[in-house]
């Protein structure tokens, strides 16, 4: 029985695949009035699509390990009925539509998280619910603007129409991205979720919003085709070579990912600072939106395929941890390095992505964004991103460090085992596809990357060769890069060994050279807990750190509350006092209307 | 046949070139002091020593590993830089590269040997890591800032085109772009690990940091890249600032009247703290740096 | 002898088989045929719409003239007539199929019920402010008695809150007819919107208020609607559900009939009954927000769905106007699910306290599940109903550039899901046990069958809004058109 | 009163003064040579400050006497020194420590032993608390006398290490893990249960010589 349920399971999670596979022809599915939903398969959401089919059964394995009962896949089969939904829809109603599907079914499945607090549970989906209804709205004055739902660029849009129009469909995006400070509902959702299910909200959902961002480029007048005068550039000019909009949104992104990556490095929870990262990766393909070129376009697509591969391998992993040692905490782990090997291997693979170190596929990805922003001539925004993916390292180590390296601190890392095959054979699999990647970025570029730009007008990047990233301003060959490092460890490597002398192993982990003393299990030596901090005492680094948006949302909900409250007591249990009312209302009501009525 | 005797010999430059720097280096700073100093040789006899130390104590594979890939990543590193300009001797694979890449190339391999001093399980190198790392941000922001305006200033991230652009010295980056040459002196300094910026490896304070548990040839493997990346980086500033070199000989003056600035002005200043130095890099480079953008972007 | 099919038995069967109840009881057939008669009459209406597409249907029994009944029967009335016994006809398989609901299975209720559903007809169907009047009173009363069914203190305070507040709108609206028969000499509503034009300005204003306040207070609009979350938080869910699905929507469409013929620019009143529903909407959403009993919480979302109702048909375009129906019919299928679940939650827990129900999803699964869908419905969230008929709303107001209702929906709407998925979050809460369970057992599985038929619909008209398309609009147009009505019914007058 | 046999360290154990290690034979072979020839012209010394001799590292360090001319230079941590200074008085809480750092330095490695305290305990001789002969617990290479000795006492010890190393003399270290049972035991003798782990002794056990 069980087993049946999990190969339905299995089946659905390659829903995704299917569609993408045998998908064709328009379907048109009548509402009412003149409300048709239109599915039909643009490159652009066959991207995206692409995206899901990856992710979608490589989430769905490990969820086949823990005993999840069947409500638990139901909502996730539902969960990519809504993406497939979003990414097939021709028109706004069905893109809502799918939207709203993947909404509630995510809710629902945060929900089956024991860990999950109320506090989660409603920032959630009133975030996501008020992105939601901002993108009806949205939705609305493009209807009254065009008169139709269809999704095509506005013929020709006044600055107040564009801000009408772009507002509200921004801010239901971003939202969606989570870009600060709409960002509140990000941590404690991933952080919160079933272990298993986390990598699909960060690897998956966010990246409906960054569709959503590229599909609302190609409304405006011109789509992106006209280069600087259509997209974002078509609305309000131009600031040096991009459009002055975009600089707004690059500025919006770079920053979300400076705070992301610092509150990140202040985490002390794994799936906390996994959370954070991903907030800042976004906030990276946010600002390659923002510019809008040939160039930024193919980055930011690049690096949304890059990051959905990592966040999935890192998340699994995590999970994998959490799962045998029931800890999530970095002061209680370490040492996993020799417990669980093929964990540490994809955690290294993750974070040399994350750090967008070559010659990962991260690195291809963030290149493309760089050098975007020289050729848009934002060489502010440019430096800015750079303090961002530079910060990032620190996480990056202290994410490998504190669970991998170092002391065990608790006895169930002592006692840990390997993760089961159900998260070790995603993990390979993302392994092997981040090192292709990353050895052919411009294989990459060809198959998926292109096709997208060519489709929405902009002048495709185009590879040499299968491993050459070319730009106009110069590229590089992944399978160079690979092979002359490869060659020269190897080299060095047997060097070593040629010299002469014994090596010597450490007799035991505490074997270290410490003034002399001899530490032991009580000595305080594992470094993952205190790591970072004294970047607080760097300025700017102290100033992110000691705000949050919390304060201002709890305030919100306070007077929301408050209001209610004051309401409330209107709504008292005595007849006398209903009547009262209601004579009083008509009273003063007839004469308002007689005064009003002039008589 | 051509890379089997460009590689060594690009290798074998760098290696030289560095002992001899760091020589001098320490001669400098003893003229400085009023001592005789060492010998222009002293780091190439104490970088074979540790090679030829007859006992090295590891901490496992992976603290194995790390010396490895910080060698491979300085070897790679030089490998993608051009030494000369137009000529075939000394390219290496620079052709496959750009400014970006060698740029993270410098710091790929410092970070794999992180993985090796956290595995050494001793929290004085990690401790070193993280002030290394945090310097790094502080110290990348500026510097990428001040190549992203030469990479702005000729339209391109490939260091070839850079330095054909540079054919006399009317058209030295440094004459021609001298502000981004400013924003980027004292990052480069700190990313060389020079005084006033070298706290990451204070010897009395975090008990010479990163290195604290490498001893014997693996701290002659690290002196080794130490050389070879720093002379790797003097190079990419010839050939970014002062119009490469045609020969060895003008490489080899215009890296050494590099290299003595840097150690002009790293020889009279104290050491600053991890978060002075950032601060300090993220108020007058980088500042410094928002006005050449200013000047030189925005007003045109 | 062939009955013909005339609108009379909406009104007739019902009655008759009340006043029959104690035979009924003695054959044991109540519950039976309490669904049966439902099922006829649903029958009934399905048979008459081929007719009604053609012309509205007017039927007269003259008693004495002036008095007489007269029954007018076009679209919109069978749209609702249709919707109120399909209702009653699930909440009447609910009641025979669930055991637990021990207290509605007696003769009386029987009779209550039958009544209930045959003065919401009434009111519905009827052409004469007299008659409009006593179907008023007679659903009036037995929601006062049905209100009060319940044997215990809340029942009874509940009931005898509702008789006042009842008889003080009885009276605002009788004062209103008085003063129309004084003026104009005429009880057909059709006549006197004739001629209400007539009518010297202020007493116009004198009754448009008092019916505005009259009908405001049973149509629960915001003023008048203080007495709501008490009456619906002591009767019994079942019943409440009947209020809010059936008695409510009857009240409403009275009022809107009312002043889209008296009316003879509809403008007057649309600043009015906009402005009540969208004050209705903001204040019920917003003080649903902290309540800890979800009968009273229910109560407020079903003020905020009418105020959302009465925002949209007081917009008086087409679009709106058959959303707003569309969304009588969701709401009330919604709404008829939330409560009766509701029932069988609160047996269980023995208490309505959020905290009490803390973790029950857990322990019924198929119950929360239909609350988490029906919670879906009510905020508009697609593929279910909710969200077609709010979008044909959101869609008629776009057509028209007017803007702020959409915004005014929406938050509503933001402001619905705070506490909707508060409830749903406790129902899945897990950690601390819930406190203490009542003996009440699970619910037999049958009874869940009328749920799970709701649950379809919801999906189905959801999935498939154009299948009631047609009807909706054509409702709509009876509805708006009032030239037509007047013409209709004085045209074939004697 | 007072008595000699109470006293650690008078009990004479000439076996200590008596093992020397016979040097290869035939002298060096080329590459032996430049090898010794690099380790003499680099040493990296860790100072280990355990007594008042400590203070006459400074200026052997900085300008005015300048070690660094000899290719002497400090080291931070053990892992990096090739000799460890033992400057002054050693008291039994330190020489654990000592004995610690001696035991993670990376051999080659070699110990001066400077003032008369480490030779004899000097103006302690009669202390519960000091190591008289230190070279019961480390293997000394060279002993420099003197309280306290000058830097250039310190250089000429430096200079004739040095010359041990270029002739490829057996340094101390060798000795130490031949006699390693030996050291052990003196060093257990003193230091009780306070004893350090046996880290060295278990490899030096397990086959480590070379």
């Amino acid at each position: 029985m069980t087993a049946l349920v999990k190969l339905l399971f299995l089946a659905a999670s390659l829903s995704p695949a299917a569609t993408l596979l045998v998908w064709d022809g328009a379907l048109a599915w009548p509402l009412f009035g003149d409300v048709t939903l239109l599915f039909d398969l643009a490159p652009l959401s066959a991207f995206f699509l692409l995206l899901v089919a990856l992710g979608a059964p490589l989430a769905a394995i490990p969820m086949l390990r823990d005993d999840a009962e069947w409500p638990t896949y139901a909502l996730y089969a539902l969960l990519l009925v809504g993406m497939q939904v979003l990414l097939l829809a021709g028109d706004f109603i069905g893109l809502f539509v799918g939207w709203e599907i993947m909404t509630w079914s995510s809710y629902l499945l945060l929900l089956r998280s024991p860990r999950t607090t109320l506090a989660t549970a409603q920032s959630y989906i009133l975030l996501n619910l008020l992105s939601a209804f901002a993108l009806l709205g949205g939705i609305l004055v493009y209807y009254s603007l065009t008169g139709g739902f269809a999704i095509q660029a506005v013929a020709d849009l006044g600055p107040w129409q564009g801000l009408a129009l772009i507002g509200p469909l921004a801010l239901a995006f971003l939202i969606k991205v989570g870009t600060v400070p709409l960002h509140l509902w990000v941590p404690c959702s991933y952080d919160e979720a079933p272990d298993t299910f986390s990598a699909v909200l960060s690897a998956l959902l966010s990246k409906m919003g960054i569709y959503g961002l590229i599909l609302l480029l190609t409304l405006l007048p011109g789509g992106l085709a006209g280069g600087l005068s259509g997209g974002l550039g078509g609305l309000y000019g131009h600031l040096l070579d991009g459009p002055a909009a975009g600089y707004v949104l690059g500025w919006i992104g770079v920053i979300t990912s400076i705070v992301a990556t610092f509150k990140a490095i202040a985490q002390e929870d794994m799936k906390r600072l996994l959370a954070y990262s991903s907030i800042a990766q976004v906030g990276y393909i946010t600002t390659a939106i923002g510019v809008g070129s040939s160039l930024a376009i193919g980055g930011a697509l690049f690096h949304a395929l890059v990051h959905t591969l990592i966040k999935l391998l890192l998340f699994t992993t995590i999970a994998g941890i959490v799962l045998r040692t029931g800890l999530r905490s970095f002061k209680d782990l370490g040492r996993l390095i020799y417990r669980m090997p093929i964990s540490f291997f994809g955690v290294l693979i993750g974070i040399i992505g994350l750090a967008g170190m070559p010659p990962l596929p991260g690195f291809a990805s963030k290149y493309l964004i760089f050098v975007s922003l020289i050729d848009a001539r934002w060489l502010l925004l440019l430096a800015a991103m750079i303090l961002s993916s530079t910060a990032a390292f620190l996480y990056c180590y202290r994410l490998i460090y504190a669970p991998f390296l170092g002391h065990a601190n608790s006895p169930q890392a002592r006692t840990a085992t390997e993760a089961p095959w159900q998260y070790l054979v995603p993990e390979v699999v993302l392994m092997g596809l981040l090192v292709a990647l990353g050895l052919f970025p411009g294989l990459g570029v060809r198959l998926f990357v292109d096709p997208v730009l060519t489709a929405l007008g902009l002048t495709p990047l185009g590879s040499p060769s299968w491993g050459e990233l070319a730009t106009p301003y110069g590229g590089y060959d992944g399978v160079v890069v690979m092979a002359v490092f490869g060659g020269a460890f190897v080299v060095v490597t047997s060097l070593f060994f040629l010299l002469r002398g014994r090596m010597r192993q450490a007799a035991s982990p505490y074997d270290l050279s410490y003034a002399g003393e001899v530490p032991d299990e009580t000595t305080p030596l594992h470094y993952g807990a205190g790591m970072g901090r004294e970047l607080r005492r760097i300025p700017l680094v102290a100033w992110i750190l000691g705000h949050s948006t919390q304060g201002l949302y709890a305030g919100l909900v306070r007077q929301t509350q408050a209001a209610a409250g004051l309401l409330a007591g209107l709504y008292s249990g005595r007849p006398q006092v209903w009547i009262l009312l209601a004579v009083l209302v008509f009273a003063a009501a007839l004469t308002v209307q007689l005064l009003a009525g002039g008589i | 046949m051509h890379y089997l005797l460009d590689i060594p010999a690009m290798i074998a430059t760098s290696y030289v070139l560095g002992f001899l720097f760091y020589g001098f280096y320490r001669q400098y700073n003893a003229r400085i002091q009023r001592r005789w100093g060492p010998s222009i040789f002293q780091n190439l006899y104490d970088n074979l020593k540790f090679l030829f130390k007859s006992e090295t104590l590891s901490h496992g594979p992976m603290f194995f590993f790390g010396p490895m890939i910080i060698v491979s990543g300085a070897v790679t590193t030089v490998l993608f830089i051009p030494f000369l300009k137009d000529s075939i001797w000394l390219q290496g694979f620079s052709q496959h590269g750009n400014l970006i890449l060698i740029i993270y190339l410098f710091v790929l391999g410092p970070l794999g040997n992180a993985l090796a001093v956290g595995s050494s399980g001793n929290p004085f190198g990690v401790m070193g890591v993280t002030r290394g790392l945090t310097r790094l941000m502080g110290l990348e922001v500026p510097f990428f800032l001040g190549l992203a305006l030469v990479m702005l200033q000729y339209e391109t991230v490939s260091v070839h085109a850079i330095m054909a652009a540079q054919s006399s010295i009317g058209e030295w980056t440094l004459v021609t772009n001298p502000i981004a040459f400013l924003v980027i002196l004292l990052p480069f300094i700190a990313s060389m690990n020079a005084a006033p910026f070298d706290v990451v490896g204070a010897p009395q304070e975090v008990y010479a940091g990163p290195r604290v548990e490498f001893g014997g040839r693996f701290l002659g493997v690290l002196m080794t890249q130490n050389m070879m990346l720093s002379v790797g980086k003097l190079v990419l500033l010839v050939d970014l600032f002062l119009g490469g070199a045609t020969n060895l000989f003008i490489l080899i003056a215009k890296a050494f009247a590099l290299f003595l600035l840097i150690t002009s002005i790293s020889a009279v200043f104290p050491r600053l703290k991890t978060e002075q130095a950032v601060d300090f890099f993220w108020k007058v480079p980088l500042g410094l740096g928002v006005v050449g953008v200013v000047a030189t972007v925005w007003l045109q | 002898m062939a009955l013909p099919l005339t609108p009379i038995w909406f009104i007739a069967l019902p009655l008759l088989l009340a006043f029959l109840a104690p035979l009924w009881a003695r054959l044991r057939l109540l519950l039976p045929l309490l669904f049966g008669a439902q099922v006829v009459l649903l029958a009934l209406a399905a048979a008459l719409v081929p007719a009604v597409r053609q012309a509205p249907l007017l039927e007269t029994i003259v008693i004495a003239p002036p008095l007489g009944i007269h029954l007018h029967l076009d679209a919109v009335a069978l749209l609702l007539v249709t919707l109120f016994h399909g209702a009653a006809a699930l909440l009447a398989l609910f009641v025979w199929l669930d055991e637990g609901v021990a207290h509605l299975r007696g003769p009386r209720p029987f009779v209550l019920l039958l009544l209930l559903v045959a003065g919401c007809d009434g009111m519905v169907l009827t052409g004469d402010l007299f008659n409009l009047y006593v179907f008023l009173e007679i659903a009036g009363v037995t929601a006062y008695a049905l209100s009060a069914l319940h044997r215990d203190r809340a029942g009874l305070e509940a009931g005898l809150k509702y008789v006042v507040i009842g008889s003080v709108a009885a009276v605002f609206f009788l004062f209103a007819v008085v003063l129309i028969y004084l003026q104009t000499g005429q009880l057909n509503i059709a006549a006197v919107a004739a001629d209400f034009a007539a009518i010297p300005a202020p007493m116009q204003v004198l009754i448009g208020l008092s019916l505005l306040v009259g009908l405001g207070i049973k149509a629960e609009l915001f003023p008048f609607n203080f007495w709501v979350p008490d009456i619906y938080q002591g009767s019994d869910p079942a019943v409440a559900s009947l209020f809010s699905g059936v008695l409510v929507k009857a009240f409403l469409f009275v009022l809107f009939h009312l002043a889209f013929l008296l009316l003879a620019d509809p403008r007057v009143a649309q600043v009015w009954l906009m402005g009540l529903g969208a004050a209705t909407l903001l204040v019920a959403e917003t003080v649903a927000l902290r309540q800890p009993d979800l009968r009273r919480m229910l109560a407020y979302s079903s003020l905020g769905q009418i105020g959302l109702i009465a925002l949209a048909l007081g917009f008086t375009s087409e679009a709106t106007t058959a959303g707003a129906l569309f969304h009588m019919v969701n709401h009330t299928l919604a709404k008829l699910l939330l409560f009766l679940v509701a029932g069988l939650l609160i047996r269980r827990a023995a208490s309505a306290r959020l905290e009490a129900l803390t973790g029950l999803g857990r322990q019924m699964p198929l119950a929360a599940g239909l609350f988490v869908l029906a919670s879906l419905s009510v905020l508009g969230l697609p593929p279910l109903a909710g969200f077609a008929s709010k979008l044909w709303i959101l869609t008629g107001f776009a057509e028209a550039q007017v803007f702020w209702p959409i915004a005014l929906i929406l938050f509503g709407a933001l402001l619905e899901a705070g506490y909707y998925f508060r409830w749903v979050k406790a129902l899945y809460a897990t950690g601390d046990a819930p406190v203490a369970r009542g003996p009440a057992p699970a619910p037999a599985r049958s009874a869940y069958l009328p749920l799970l038929l709701i649950a379809a619909l919801l999906l189905l008209l959801g999935a498939a809004p154009f299948l009631l398309e047609a009807d909706l609009v054509g409702a709509a147009q009876a509805l708006l058109d009032r030239a037509a009505t007047i013409e209709g019914v004085l045209g074939a007058q004697p | 009163m007072y008595r000699h046999s109470h006293c650690e360290g008078f009990q004479q154990d000439p076996t200590a003064q008596e093992l020397g290690l016979a040097g290869p034979e035939g002298g060096l072979g080329p590459l032996e040579q430049l090898v010794a020839w690099m380790r003499k012209r680099s040493l990296f010394v860790l100072a280990f400050g355990t007594g008042c001799g400590a203070i006459e590292m400074r200026p052997l360090m900085t300008s005015r006497f300048d070690a660094e001319r000899f290719g002497i230079v400090n080291a931070a941590t053990p892992r990096q020194a090739d000799v460890l200074v033992i400057s002054g008085y050693l008291a039994i809480k330190t020489l654990k420590r000592v004995i610690r750092s001696y035991e993670q330095m990376q051999e080659p490695k070699y110990v001066i032993a400077l003032g008369s305290c480490t030779i004899n305990g000097g103006m302690y001789w009669d202390s519960y608390n000091t190591v008289k002969q230190v070279h019961r617990y480390l293997p000394v290479d060279m002993y420099i006398n003197g309280c306290m000795p000058r830097p250039e006492a310190l250089i000429e010890g430096f200079v004739a290490l040095q010359g041990r190393i270029a002739r490829g003399e057996p340094g101390g270290y060798q000795r130490y893990r031949e006699r390693i049972d030996w050291y052990k035991a003196n060093q257990r003798r003193v230091l009780g249960d306070n004893m350090l782990p046996d880290y060295t002794y278990d490899w030096y056990h397990a086959g480590g010589i070379a």
